[in-house]
């Protein structure tokens, strides 16, 4: 299970987290790997929690649920509240600044951008925040060739949406580039 | 505050808040006007009973603090009419969505009608399945667009209060979620009256029929509602041609006909005597 | 729970910021422009130009509304009875 | 209960009349053969008694309906048979779920689909536990005389309401429509006892410390009742644990209150070589067997008689494997109980299923020849 | 058929266009939770491919209206969830003993009754067996992967119309959801042959003989199709030799297809001291710990996987428990196949059921921990 | 012999005959007139496909020389609706019994009526379920008995043409198995109309009913039925009071709106254009 | 099959025995009183009265009874196709 | 099982052989004897082939189906060809010679009375021909005490038709014991 990297994408229905995991899922398997993708909901359509999960690997992928996440976006304070407890140490957090306003407790590496905040700010759509977190993990991971990654995008968005996705995208690149926290008020504890 | 909360949201379960529904839902306003319907009917709220199908719309029973009774999809009418005929004393609101109650709920609905049984049928119709994600349901217009009619559906729809009156029903009535003080008025009216009364509310989806139908947010499909609504009596002075696209609202009819569960009762109390 | 409570010049009306969820439609409804969106997406209202009609109230999905005064002449009597509002 | 003189009554009337006895005052049904005659002494009997007869637009209705005046506070009875008992099947699990308690009978004919409509068979055995989706507990009563089904009727409705839990029971089409001498007692005029305001405020419709009666709607307690996965109060819970513990509650009820569910009768030898395991009309042809090889002829021969099918009497039938060689097993299907009864013999006795399913009865002498077999 | 190059894939997706690929033209449904896309995925597609999709008023109606449309000739589909496939029961019953192709999706939910919609579970199982009234033969498959969702799904299609035979796929959840990098073959336009005049002038749709394909109505053979029994040209009958004749028909032509119909895969030790049994998504579970246990650390330990979960492989299991000291049966419900697993074990092995039924899967630390017991 | 046999019965199973229906039962009068009015539509016999329900008066299909579809209760039309999608050119004829028809079957009336599928639907209405031995039905007038309603039933009865109609129904005709001509002519209209058509047919069930309701024999309850009947022409010249307990035959209804099997295979062709 | 082949002014008058189950409608019906039951309960006709005027035809619930002039010339056509007529 | 009575009545549906079964069911039952009665039915209402069993002991009664019957009723021709080779030496076979005629082969002991001819002449009505069966049945046999019997026949009529049912009853004695056949033109053939 070495080659295993698990994802997990969390926040409020609506966020448009299923379909940032399904795009990484997607532009995993144009970069040639296995992948597994998969969410939970409640019976909100709207509001309530949502979480997907992708898992990457190059062998075959069985179990396909997320256990031990290497990554772990949280887009709301609920969703960071509900899984910041359940991750392992050396997992990569995360986390949406425009809701989520904390604790970092110092026994996990919490990353905090304003990701909706800029998506809104700069692009003008909060919609693509989405894409904008995604941007940021494969910034901090690695995990998808970048170039794949913006093709995968481009090929899933929305008619007429392929190029402002793909800016939000690169948006994220330059925000984790920045380095992360930097322009919130809140403080970021990245615990060694 | 403990005072002001008991007093203003008795009949709300305040614990179960926020509800599920969507930001913009209708199912909210429509609920609000439900309540306050009960609230001016004086019933005692241990009489009330709330019966519901299956749906976004028939989640309401959840947040409504009296005997709430969360049945199967399709089949609320049935446990209710199973209900009243047990304890006639008790005033029974079945809340359906459109497809609970003419989809797969459509033969209890319309054997309702036929027995006249004294329950209050409160239809949400937002012309979609809700919960399971904007399928087209018999209430969706044709041409419309949802998951399983993605190039808009062929289907014809019902007319609710027609096809209640061909299986005859005594009372109807239609409300605008986009009118929630006249939908009240409309649910009181239906309450009171002997018989089996439908209530429909025309209610937005945002989210699962909205959206894909490019109707806009919550605010543009109410203020469409409105828009394109007239009641029954300024339409009973209204050019034909002008109604074409308009939707009806009060009291579309109303007469009187033997209740069922009274009518039972007597009849054995008769054969007692 | 958090509530704000404000005052109209008919009556209170009670804003459920934990049940609003910013729909927008009371604010598009109130005939005298009297709410508007704070900053964190929850409506709030201008006190003064408030007449306490109500219609923000009814319009509400989210039962977020409540004008105090008109409920309380309403609910003026005494119900008793167990209650377990959950 | 005093006794009357001896009476001609048929399966069916004494399934309505163990009903009325129990204090059932409410049937919603949809006629179907070989079942109508319940139907038809209940629209006689119950507008007399102050009860509902309510003849529903179809079988989903009837069983929506008598789930609706359980809570309602009564005493609730349908009937019907493999076609209607397949429409039931969804609010069957309703009921299961949020624990009404109420009574189907399914008088069985020969199927699939519409069959034979009159002719008898017990091919609904397993499809009384499994036949609505989900994992659900179930209690199944299948009687072998007209005066077994007055009385399981009678036990059936007093285990639904003390579990909260729907009681099905298995007819046979020879059974219900089988006129025999019975005793029966007067139909006392059980009255219904209406719940009252007097339960105690912290009264939990699911309560999680174990069963509470079901108090009807009316009587001021504002809970909730759904077949989603709830919480002691009856609300919506996904929350796996609390599901867990949801479903739990619901098998435990039956687990810890099995010796009242559960009954078999034992005929014959003490130390049986061969055993006869059979349950409804079946039985009736086994005793036959039994009592004269028995009786009779002195064979170490025995036949374990189950009244109740589900829950499975595996105790009953593991003690009974580790007796005997030989297990026959008589059904009038191509095999359903003998399944579980392969199951708890775990290998111990040879089992022997014994089947006919051409509409027709089991013969005693078709199950006594099987019987010889083993003995010579 | 070409393979295209891989693809990201919903089992919901998949099993649209499994069923495509097998030459579905006819959908007929109503939506349910979680099984809406393979409907949704259908009205997309069927209608340009000349097919037809339709949104029934219910579940009854979407299982009468796909044996209409397959009386007509069409390969036809329809899918749903637990709610909906209690009450598809009796018209499956019907498909049954009027030996009309067609295959039913039931992706599983967490049950009973309304249960919760979203949480997977495999509780359907046996109802999957059982679910209408009167004997009956099924078939039913369980993929454990979006891939298998393809293949099997036009396995069944084709096996249900070899056999003139419903055919069940019981899709949990996770797999219906759950999206994976596929390699599938391009949705190959197969054109379904219309029947023609040419049929011999002796056919009769049920043949004494044994099968004969189905011949669509409009081709001037006046037969007539019922759920009553009936004769070989499918005229009531109510004879006893005939109807169980009738019945063993339905049965024989099952058993005597058993190899093309019972799909399993067995991979670890070849001389096994712990196996383990299981279907559906936990095979995912179970492949995790056995690859780490038998590959990486060579213990005696492997997995029987059944693709086919009815009719049940009862060889299969009888061979494994003379094999094995262990059977381990996970299985996301109460214990529902392990039933089976145990009658077929008959005591020559320990049957151990590890159930989970909180609405999540059962994970492999769970398998592991009760493998590592029985090992150690 | 064998010549007058094939040219007479060429449409009737023969070898199926006696029927199983009871001496003087309204089922075979309107069997035949069915079969002189498929005779009269000039449809070729192949592609004519008879479906029905369950009940006395389904078993017609048994008897019925055209492929022939026996199917569960109350689902006929559900069945037809999927045969008639994918083979729209076959000519359907869906029997049904008054309770197949209206009470378990009633949900998939409203919606083969909504939609407009071109499907011919002949109720037999004995007013009873025939089958079952005599239980009222929707379709049982109140008051009448049964052996569910021992002391006359309490329910009020559809009006199946007017409940037709509030569906959605474009075609709707009543006949009497009393006037077998006209009856036969109105399956004909029926059959000839684009879209669903249904056609009730009173027909005496002596046994099952009119035994128990003391309505005398087969001839009384033929004559009383031809009595207390008036033709929608006749009806039209005559006073609302006279009408009164009068069954109205003929065409009650019949209008054009777009047939469902139709508007799908023009929608999916013009899609693939 | 037994089958009496009558003779009547305008064609012939089919009356299958096996058929008639002695309803008595065809009876009533017929305008002119040409039919009665004989001792069997089996219906049969008084040649001279009948004017073959198809009533009784369409009246019998049992197809017992059949016109053939009049089918004779509706059937003119000359049908083909397997025929199962069981 | 030496006490064990077991009577077939057989014929056409709507002849009242169910009723006429359950009379003497009732009748046994009053007589004080433990009995079953069962009935078995095609799906026609009127006109399909109808036959009831009552079965009467002193002892218990366990399979309830009749298999030796000693006595058999046939109302009707059908039920003579199907259940006259089914029936074992011994028994009784009472037919109606209104409705059957034959043939009468010599191995059974085949006693033949115009039951329904009788009841309409006699009596004006042919619906009480199943009462002039029991009392056929009754004579020939004694299986019950016949005042009981008539008794039963009383109670169980439909209101106001008691009387006349009784007469029936005893017209059926008079036929029996006025000997079998001697009113009808067809020879009767009782075997020795
Ligand atoms: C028997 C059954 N079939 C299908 C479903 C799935 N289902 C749940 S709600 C629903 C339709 C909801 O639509 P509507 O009644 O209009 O209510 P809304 O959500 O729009 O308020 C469906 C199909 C179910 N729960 N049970
Ligand atoms: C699901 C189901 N429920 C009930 C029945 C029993 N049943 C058979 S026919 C029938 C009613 C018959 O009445 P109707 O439809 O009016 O037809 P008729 O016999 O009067 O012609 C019933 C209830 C059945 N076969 N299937
Ligand atoms: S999906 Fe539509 S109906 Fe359901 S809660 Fe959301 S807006 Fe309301
Ligand atoms: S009460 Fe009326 S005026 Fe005041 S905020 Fe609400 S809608 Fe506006
Ligand atoms: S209507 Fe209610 S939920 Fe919507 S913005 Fe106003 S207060 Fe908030
Ligand atoms: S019971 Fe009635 S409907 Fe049925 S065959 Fe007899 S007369 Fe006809
Ligand atoms: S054809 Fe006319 S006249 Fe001749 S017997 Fe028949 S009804 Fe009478
Ligand atoms: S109508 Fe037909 S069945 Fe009736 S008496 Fe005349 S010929 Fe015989
Ligand atoms: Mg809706
Ligand atoms: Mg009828």
């Amino acid at each position: 299970m070495e080659n295993r990297q698990e994802i997990l994408l969390t926040g409020a229905g609506g966020q448009g987290l299923i379909l940032a995991s399904i795009v990484l899922a997607e532009a995993a398997v144009n970069d040639n790997k296995n992948v597994v993708q998969t969410q939970s909901y409640g019976p909100e359509a709207r509001g309530g929690a949502s979480m997907a999960g992708v898992i990457i690997d190059i062998d075959t992928i069985e179990y396909p649920e997320v256990t031990r996440p290497a990554v772990l976006l949280c887009m709301n304070q609920a969703s960071f509240n509900k899984y910041l407890p359940k991750i392992e140490p050396g997992c990569t957090v995360i986390v949406d600044s425009t809701f989520v306003s904390g604790p970092f407790h110092k026994d996990y590496k919490v990353q905090s951008f304003p990701i909706t905040r800029m998506a809104k700010e700069k692009l003008g759509r909060d919609v693509v925040a989405n894409m904008l977190a995604l941007g940021v993990i494969n910034a901090a991971t690695g995990i998808v060739n970048r170039d794949i990654f913006r093709e995968s995008i481009f090929k899933l968005a929305p008619r007429g949406s392929g190029e402002l996705n793909q800016q939000a995208f690169d948006l994220g690149y330059h925000l984790y580039e920045e380095g992360p926290g930097q322009d919130v008020g809140i403080s970021v504890q990245t615990p060694q | 505050m403990a005072l002001i909360e008991h007093l203003t949201q008795e009949y709300l379960r305040t614990k179960k808040l926020p509800h599920i529904w969507c930001p913009g839902c209708g199912n909210g306003i429509v609920t609000a006007a439900l309540i306050r319907a009960i609230e001016r009917t004086g019933y005692d709220q241990r009489d009330v009973v709330i019966v519901s199908g299956i749906g976004c719309s028939s989640r309401a029973a959840g947040y409504l603090n009296f005997n709430t009774l969360h049945t199967t999809h399709g089949r609320a009418l049935a446990f209710a009419t199973g209900l009243k005929m047990a304890r006639p004393e008790l005033k029974l609101f079945v809340i359906m969505g459109d497809g609970d109650c003419s989809a797969i709920g459509g033969n209890h609905f319309i054997h309702a009608a036929r027995r006249n049984i004294d329950l209050n049928a409160v239809i949400i119709n937002n012309h979609i399945y809700g919960m399971t994600g904007g399928q087209h349901s018999p209430l969706t217009p044709t041409g419309m667009k949802a998951t399983t009619a993605p190039r808009g559906t062929l289907e014809r729809p019902f007319d609710l209060l027609v096809l209640a009156r061909g299986a005859g029903a005594t009372f109807a009535a239609r409300g605008i979620a986009a009118q929630p003080r006249q939908l009240e008025q409309l649910i009181v009216r239906g309450a009171t009256h002997k018989g089996f009364s439908v209530v429909e509310a025309l209610s937005p989806c945002p989210i699962a029929y909205g959206r894909r139908n490019k109707l806009g947010g919550a605010v543009e499909m109410l203020r469409s509602m409105k828009d394109s609504s007239i009641s029954v009596e300024r339409a009973a002075e209204t050019e034909d041609a002008e109604l074409k696209d308009k939707t009806i609202t009060g009291v579309i009819y109303s007469f009187d006909a033997p209740e069922y569960a009274e009518e039972y009762y007597r009849s054995i109390s008769d054969n007692k005597g | 729970m958090a509530q704000a409570k404000e005052n109209g010049p008919d009556g209170d009306l009670i804003n459920n910021r934990n049940w609003c969820k910013g729909c927008g439609i009371c604010i598009a409804f109130c005939p005298r422009e009297a709410l508007f969106m704070d900053e964190y997406g929850k409506v709030v209202k201008e006190q003064e130009k408030c007449t306490a009609c109500g219609i923000c109230e009814t319009f509400c999905p989210d039962f977020a509304i409540v004008l105090v005064k008109r409920r309380l002449s309403i609910n003026a009597g005494n119900k008793t009875g167990p209650d377990a509002r959950q | 209960m005093p006794e009357t003189k001896p009476v001609l009554m048929q399966g069916n009337e004494a399934c309505a009349l163990g009903a009325i006895s129990a204090g059932v005052r409410f049937y919603a049904g949809y006629p179907i053969t070989p079942s109508t005659e319940i139907a038809e002494h209940m629209a006689e009997k119950l507008p007399d008694l102050g009860g509902v007869f309510i003849q529903m637009e179809d079988e989903i209705a009837s069983m929506a309906a008598i789930i609706g005046a359980s809570i309602g506070g009564m005493r609730t009875l349908t009937a019907t048979s493999g076609p209607g008992f397949s429409l039931k099947q969804e609010n069957i699990g309703y009921a299961i779920m949020a624990e009404i308690p109420c009574v189907v009978v399914n008088v069985q004919r020969m199927g699939p689909s519409t069959g034979v409509p009159t002719a008898p068979a017990q091919g609904d055995v397993m499809q009384a536990r499994w036949g609505t989706h989900g994992d659900h507990p179930i209690i199944v009563f299948s009687p072998a005389s007209v005066y077994e089904t007055y009385y399981l009727t009678i036990a059936a409705v007093n285990l639904s309401q003390k579990l909260r839990q729907p009681v099905i029971i298995l007819l046979d089409e020879v059974i219900g429509h089988m006129r025999e001498k019975v005793l029966i007692p007067e139909a006392g005029k059980l009255l219904v006892e209406k719940a009252s305001d007097l339960v105690p405020s912290d009264w939990k419709p699911y309560d999680e410390k174990g069963l509470t009666p079901l108090v009807p709607f009316g009587f001021g307690h504002y809970y909730h009742v759904t077949g989603l996965f709830h919480d002691q109060y009856g609300f919506p819970t996904g929350d796996p644990p609390q599901v867990e513990r949801a479903l739990d509650r619901l098998h435990h009820k039956l687990e810890k209150n099995r010796d009242e569910i559960i009954l078999t009768n034992y005929i014959g030898h003490k130390e049986p070589r061969v055993a006869i395991v059979t349950y409804g009309c079946t039985v009736r042809s086994a005793r036959a067997v039994v009592t004269k090889a028995y009786w009779q002829n002195r064979l170490p021969v025995g036949l374990l008689s189950l009244q109740t099918i589900w829950p499975f009497p595996a105790r009953e039938i593991e003690a009974l494997a580790k007796q005997v060689d030989v297990i026959i097993v008589p059904e009038m299907n191509m095999g359903q109980i003998v399944g579980e009864v392969e199951r708890y013999a775990r290998g111990q006795a040879e089992v022997i299923p014994l089947n006919r399913y051409d509409g027709e009865m089991i013969n005693p002498d078709q199950i006594y020849e099987q019987m010889g077999r083993w003995l010579s």
